[in-house]
């Protein structure tokens, strides 16, 4: 499939079949080479190949995303919607001057959600609840959920009923994107989710906040496509986990904060050589993934993600909204036709053209396919979407997802994946 | 009037004779293979301890998950039932019984009289009973019995990330060749045992007193893994194994 | 413990006509084109009147009650499952699911001969895996012209126009595709008696529940599986609506006489969710105890469409030929079928389990519950989807509650020893005792 | 092979018998002189039950030990090398070149390289059942892989069962400790029914377990329960194998591959009959790291 130059200023046009994919890298930004301000590193320490000058501002971020948004009420008084799936309009919540922060999991072991979650529902919903109950997310005023998939719908109606919140919405996001009739119907949702902000928050949303607001949005997107863009070189200035990290941050905090960072780490960027070698360059796609220490361990083997298909990284980004006739109509079509998620692909797999055109133009040359234990939508996607990478000649290694990943089984799964992808010099 | 409670379990049964309320003799042998032989055993022992004839016993109960096998009754009160009746007896303000086996826990809500109110099972899983320990403590090569002494002697948490027993026992080997000391496995195996205890425990939601009875109440490791678990002091009975007979003698007793 | 009451029963009339129109069922689709007639799969919940305009020969298989057929075949089901495994498919997505790609992969009906290649797909999509389902079909049977409607608008509770309208257009691309697809032309005469037939079929078997408030109950689960069967399978077929009249009438009858389902009816229970088909005799042990399962919000409001009555019952809806109502046209058709499905009451639950505990404290206060089994299904995402905050609502509003793990077709996944265990523990507790067995 | 198995006693850690417990042994061939080899190779497989070391001159089999992995890795790793040395003369010094694999890799002090058990089981396999080998499956400790490789032994896709450690050495133990039976006549006894029990139907080896003490207390006699029981493995194993596609010829690696009630009943359901060699099948994964140790050699050489 063809592959063309997207105009500047843009994300790729909406929708998958390939379009999506990014040019060639043009020439490095000549002048500035300015550095986002360097953070005090979290607890955490900084790990091998993890550059705490260019990215510690995003993981600290995401570490401190709590004191973040209590930092953010105190300084604005805006009030801040905890969201659970990146369908949620975050358009609609800027434009309110409503900070959106998604919800994710702590990736500990916990034992409060047994009587609320039926232990046949993934880990990652069961995770995201437990944060509520156990109070992490104190500073929310409200909760709202994109209508995706079963799972995470129960992290957010028992949320709802034990997790005392002001304010809760849940919008019926259309599941037939490929139909005609989605972003009408998705139009008139956004409009009744308005009008719901708008009678919670006690003021009007004029359109003008509503075009600022997609700008805002739109801008971040733009920016966190072009440091993606610069992974398709043979040396990629950043790994895998820096580039989770920053995804991560931008559905945390403040998106305009989250851009001017961006700015100046592009503008240091091409200077910029990871220390480790490149290695095996992989592509990650699958279902929800924030698993750090799992990418950190990957890459310790000897390998660079260098793309990925995640909610958690290009799903979320990778469509800009459109101008066409009213805001919320356009908002309406950019989640549409955004890069969907399995659920809502079908009766066309159109996901399946999308990650081979992503492989292809990231030069990848394997891929690891994970997905959440239990995660239907994913699991009725990926035995189509390994035989088509395999058919690609791009060989693929299945992981199973919990909320905590044994990573010496996995050790042993991801090395032996790598040696079987590099011409090793064994034989 | 003499009673009898008789508990047949999966690996061991236990016989209880008490005459009003007062113990006289308790007894526990090995199911082993022939629990018929077992139980019949364990009872003509208790009989002998008590200084009693079998004709002298009016009423005998019996429970456990091979209740309906008992040769010397057809009469019979469920685990859940005789759990509750049991702990009732030794600790009136009880509202909350954990009864962790060798592969089952139990979460028992009652009322001051010992009347179950709710209960509940942990879904069929090896990693959440003593069984999962047994395994664990051959991997660290430790005798299970020191397992929770050992495990108190820990000052760091480790979390165990595989959720399966067998993978476990992968884990904690992973964790030897990761050189990490054995008194934090130990705890980190019993952490997660107690983990998926307690989520079973909140499922039925717990009252206070709260008691712990079953083989793993002897174990100290678990015993603080769960109080740490749940905030809350649990009351373990000096023998933890016959709570179940001796609910079921006191159920016998019963006009 | 209360005086055992003994109560007379009989066999239903009507029973022999239900097998028979099931198998009939299955026979018709396998032969349709050996009669030049069309075949086409798709969901128990899918909007099955629609394609009925393409002609009188024209028949489905529902996916569903399919599955569930081979879920009683235990050895045919196992290999079934594991074809689909060893094709890839992960070991714990939906039972029926599983089922029906074992019998596509193995090429082998349940009912006898190879598996019958439906000509097309008429879906429609609430749960994760409805549409995915004949995705993956279509994959194995080499593509499949597939079409499925989206019902997720919310709540019927937060019905709008909006929402019918989405639906409703989305049926008017199907029926154009239809055509294409068939290369038939569409009659709308026939949909409009088809859409009618649905409103009778679906109000009546409300009815027939409703007689189940009766104590005895007329009726227990067990033998409602068996009838209400056919409402998955054709409900908008004439003989199906007319065979739920003639059987509403005979349940009257057997309330009036005071026959019971079974003979010492003492405690009522109410189930939840899709039984473990393989081990439906888990009903008759309840039975030993004296205890009959009166229903559930599955067996209710699966195909029953529902509506509160002036006394503030609940009861059937009133079907727009009840109220008058002449369907004229292909549009008013549709409009009035997407309104009235979109009431479904087992389609509440996907926007909040909420919704759903109070329709089953509905259920067990009319119909004077003692206790709920809730079964918490492995097999199905869809109908055990906030089934832990069922339990937790239930039990806040004063009924005792046993939940016990299973799946309705895996059998691999039903431990029938436990669940009977549990059981015993469970009417120890509401203080019933089996019959001739001295407890405490 | 000409020369003799030297069985040691093994240590036990308790004094009650215990049944899971497989002799450990080592082994050298007598014939050769390693002085007179050019390369002198070792393989070391640290997994989590087993420990073993294989030593190779110019690429040919010389010496090799087998013995259960200890609490400290680094240990076992000097004990299986030591031992697999043992009256040969030989010392590390001597060794050129060593690649460690298994669970412990990382933890062989003396190696020059790690590598993982699934390459080393495939070039393992390559040796000890020739070029033709296509697929392998090995039956370990605690997990259960099945490898496609190509003529060289070189892994094409691989796959490890991950719910569940019904099908591997693990479980197997705990039967033998159930029935009382010694781990290595487990196979054959379970073999001697005059017909096939329906399989144990828990997936899980601990609820396997009391299932069969379920069996035996119905009065079933242990052959039956075992067969029982290794038909379940067999099944489980096939479901695993059947998911990469099975692809001629097919050869077993691993402790388990000596479980003979297993294999039979494996090959059965498969329709297809594993290789056999003159090899010791556990020692499979030292034996690959050790070629890999020895091509490595020389080409660090020819460098």
């Amino acid at each position: 499939m063809e592959t063309h130059r997207v105009p500047s200023g843009t994300c790729p046009p909406a929708g998958c079949g390939g379009c999506g994919v990014p040019p060639a890298p043009r020439a490095a930004a000549a002048g500035s080479s300015s550095h986002s301000p360097a953070l005090r590193e979290p607890a955490l320490g900084s790990q091998p190949g993890f550059d705490a000058e260019l990215f510690g501002t995003f993981r600290n971020w995401r570490v401190n995303r709590a004191e973040y948004a209590k930092a953010w009420k105190q300084r604005t008084g805006g009030k801040v919607v905890g969201y659970f799936c990146t369908y949620a309009p975050e358009e609609l919540m800027y434009a309110a001057g409503v900070l959106p922060v998604r919800i994710l999991g702590s990736h500990e072991v916990q034992d409060v959600t047994e009587p609320h979650i039926f232990g046949m529902f993934c880990p990652f919903c069961r995770d995201c609840l437990a944060q509520g109950l156990k109070g992490r997310f104190d500073y929310l005023d409200g909760i709202m959920l994109a209508q995706s998939c079963l799972h995470i719908r129960q992290a957010f109606s028992s949320w709802q009923k034990h997790v005392p919140i002001d304010y809760s919405y849940y919008l019926p996001m259309p599941h037939h994107v490929q139909s005609r009739h989605a972003t009408p119907f998705l139009t008139k949702e956004l409009e009744v989710f308005k009008t719901s902000l708008e009678v919670w928050l006690g003021r009007a949303i004029p359109d003008r906040a509503l075009d600022e607001a997609i700008e805002i949005c739109n801008r971040n997107r733009q920016l966190l496509w072009r440091v993606y863009e610069t992974r398709q070189n043979p040396h990629p200035p950043l790994t895998g986990e820096e580039a989770l990290e920053m995804v991560l941050a931008s559905q945390m905090v403040d998106k305009q904060e989250h851009s001017a960072a961006l700015e100046s780490l592009l503008a240091g960027l091409s200077q910029r050589r990871v220390t480790r070698p490149t290695g095996v360059r992989l592509m990650i796609l699958g279902s929800e993934d924030d698993d750090v220490e799992f990418v950190r361990m990957v890459e310790s083997c000897g390998a660079t993600f260098v793309i990925d298909d995640h909610c958690t990284g290009t799903r979320y980004f990778w469509n800009n909204v459109e101008r066409n006739t009213s805001p919320l109509a356009s908002i309406a079509e950019r989640y549409v036709k955004r890069v969907p998620c399995p659920s809502k692909d079908w009766p066309e797999r159109t996901r399946v053209q999308h990650a081979l055109a992503l492989a292809k133009a990231y030069n990848v040359q394997g891929a690891i396919v994970m997905q959440q234990k239990f995660c239907d939508p994913h699991e009725l996607d990926i035995p189509a979407l390994t035989k088509a990478l395999n058919a690609a000649g791009i060989k693929t290694l299945f992981l199973e997802f919990d909320v905590t990943v044994p990573i010496g089984q996995f050790k042993v799964r991801v090395e032996a994946f790598l040696e079987m992808l590099r011409e090793d010099d064994l034989f | 009037m003499i009673a009898a409670g008789i508990d047949i379990g999966a690996k061991t049964v236990k016989v209880v004779l008490m005459s009003d309320g007062q113990v006289l003799a308790r007894r526990l042998v090995p199911a082993g293979l022939d629990t018929a032989g077992a139980t019949e055993q364990a009872f003509q022992e208790a009989l002998r301890a008590a200084k009693l004839e079998r004709s002298q016993v009016e009423r005998l109960l019996a429970t456990g998950a091979g209740r309906k096998t008992c040769a010397l009754t057809d009469r019979e009160i469920t685990e859940v039932g005789a759990a509750a009746k049991g702990v009732n007896h030794l600790l009136q303000s009880c509202r909350t019984v954990i009864d962790v086996g060798a592969e089952e826990g139990r979460t028992v809500r009652c009322d001051e009289r010992g009347k179950v109110v709710d209960f509940a099972f942990n879904e069929k899983c090896a990693a959440g009973a003593g069984t999962f320990a047994e395994g664990m403590a051959r991997a660290l090569q430790v005798p299970l019995e020191e397992l929770g002494p050992l495990a108190l002697t820990s000052r760091q948490a480790v979390q165990m990330n595989a959720q399966c027993a067998v993978f476990a026992e992968s884990e904690v080997v992973t964790l030897i060749h990761a050189k990490t000391p054995r008194e934090d496995i130990a705890r980190a195996v019993l952490d997660s045992i107690a983990s998926r205890i307690i989520s079973m425990v909140r499922k039925v939601g717990f009252e206070k007193d709260v008691a712990l009875i079953g083989g793993m109440a002897r174990n100290p490791g678990f015993v603080a893994a769960l109080k740490r678990g749940l905030e809350t002091d649990v009351f373990v009975p000096e023998e933890p194994e016959y709570v179940g007979a001796l609910g079921a003698a006191l159920a016998a007793a019963e006009p | 413990m209360s005086t055992r009451p003994k109560y007379k029963t009989a066999p239903l009339k009507c029973w022999p006509k239900a097998k028979e129109l099931r198998l009939k069922y299955y026979e018709d689709y396998a032969k349709a084109h050996e009669r030049g007639g069309l075949r086409w799969a798709g969901g128990a919940w899918s909007f099955s009147a629609i394609p009925s305009g393409l002609g009188p020969d024209v028949w489905s298989l529902t996916s569903e009650p399919y599955g569930a057929s081979i879920a009683f075949d235990k050895t045919f089901s196992l290999r079934c499952m594991e074809a689909a495994e060893k094709a890839g498919y992960a070991r714990d997505l939906c039972a029926y699911m599983r089922n029906y790609w074992g019998s596509v992969i193995l090429n082998e009906y349940v009912f006898g001969g190879p598996f019958p290649k439906p000509d097309f797909i008429w879906q429609d999509h609430i749960c994760c895996s409805h549409a995915k389902w004949y995705q993956v079909v279509s994959d194995l049977e080499g593509g499949i012209p597939q079409f499925c409607l989206d019902v997720a608008v919310g709540p019927y509770q937060e019905i709008a126009p909006h929402k019918i309208a989405y639906l409703v257009s989305q049926m008017h691309d199907g029926i154009e595709w239809l055509e294409k697809t068939s290369g038939r032309k569409y009659r709308d005469e026939l949909l409009i008696e088809a859409v009618q037939n649905e409103f009778r079929t679906t109000s009546t078997w409300a009815e027939i529940c409703a007689y189940n408030k009766q104590v005895p109950a007329p009726l227990e689960e067990k033998t409602m599986y068996s009838l209400y069967v056919l409402g998955t399978l054709n409900k908008h077929d004439r003989a199906v609506a007319d065979f739920y009249e003639e059987l509403r009438d005979e349940v009257k009858q057997r309330v009036a006489a005071g026959i019971a389902a079974i003979p010492n009816e003492r405690c009522r229970l109410m189930s939840d969710t899709q039984p473990p088909w393989g081990f439906l005799n888990i009903f008759r042990y309840m039975e030993e105890f004296g205890a009959v399962s009166i229903g559930s919000l599955y067996t209710f409001g699966l195909i029953g469409i529902w509506e509160d009555k002036p006394d503030g019952s609940w009861g059937p809806r009133t079907t727009p030929m009840q109220r008058g109502v002449e369907i004229k046209s292909r549009d008013q058709a549709l409009r009035l079928y997407a309104e009235w499905t979109l009431s479904k009451p087992e389609w509440q639950h996907f926007y909040s389990p909420h919704l759903k505990t109070e329709m089953m404290i509905r259920i067990a206060k009319e119909w004077h519950v003692n206790g709920i089994l809730l079964h918490y299904n492995r097999g199905c995402e869809g109908l055990s989807l906030g089934i832990a905050e069922n339990r937790l609502g239930l039990m806040e509003a004063g009924y005792p509650v046993m939940a016990f793990e299973g799946n309705m077709g895996d059998e691999r996944e039903f431990d029938e020893a436990r669940v009977k265990t549990r059981f015993d523990a469970f009417m120890e507790t509401l203080g019933f005792k089996k019959d001739g067995r001295p407890g405490v | 092979m000409g020369a003799t198995l030297v069985v040691q006693e093994t240590k036990t850690l308790s004094t009650n018998k215990e049944f899971w417990r497989w002799k450990e042994y080592r082994w050298h061939d007598e014939t050769l002189d390693w002085k007179g080899a050019g390369v002198v190779s070792a393989g070391v497989d640290i997994g989590s039950v087993s420990s073993q070391a294989v030593i190779l001159l110019d690429g040919k089999l010389f010496a090799f030990s087998n013995q259960r992995t200890g609490f400290d890795s680094p240990e076992s790793a000097n004990q299986a090398i030591q031992w697999a040395m043992d009256g040969t003369g030989l010392t590390l010094r001597n060794i050129h070149y060593t690649v460690g694999t298994g669970y412990g890799r990382v933890n062989v002090p003396f190696a020059d390289k790690a590598i993982t058990e699934i390459a080393c089981h495939a070039r393992g396999g390559n040796f000890m059942y020739g070029p033709t080998v296509r697929t392998i499956l090995d039956m370990g400790g605690q997990d259960c892989k099945a490898i496609r490789c190509d003529e060289k032994g070189k892994v094409e896709a691989f796959l490890m069962n991950d719910k569940c450690a019904a099908g591997t050495g693990r479980g197997m133990e705990v039967f033998a400790d159930l029935l009382s039976v010694p781990i290595e006549e487990v196979g054959d006894l379970s073999l001697s029914v005059e017909q096939e029990p329906p399989p144990v139907s828990s997936t899980c080896v601990v609820f396997a377990k009391s299932e069969a003490a379920a069996l035996l207390r119905a009065g079933w006699p242990k052959n039956k329960v075992l067969a029982a029981y290794c038909a379940a493995m067999a099944h489980r194993v096939v479901t695993l194998l059947e998911r990469i596609e099975v692809r001629k010829d097919f050869a077993i690696t691993g402790g388990i591959g000596k479980n003979s009630g297993v294999v039979k009943r494996l090959e059965k359901e498969l329709g297809l009959e594993a290789l056999k060699s003159p090899y010791d099948s556990q020692i499979a994964g030292a034996l690959g790291a050790a070629l890999f140790a020895y091509t490595l050699e020389v080409k660090r050489r020819s460098s």
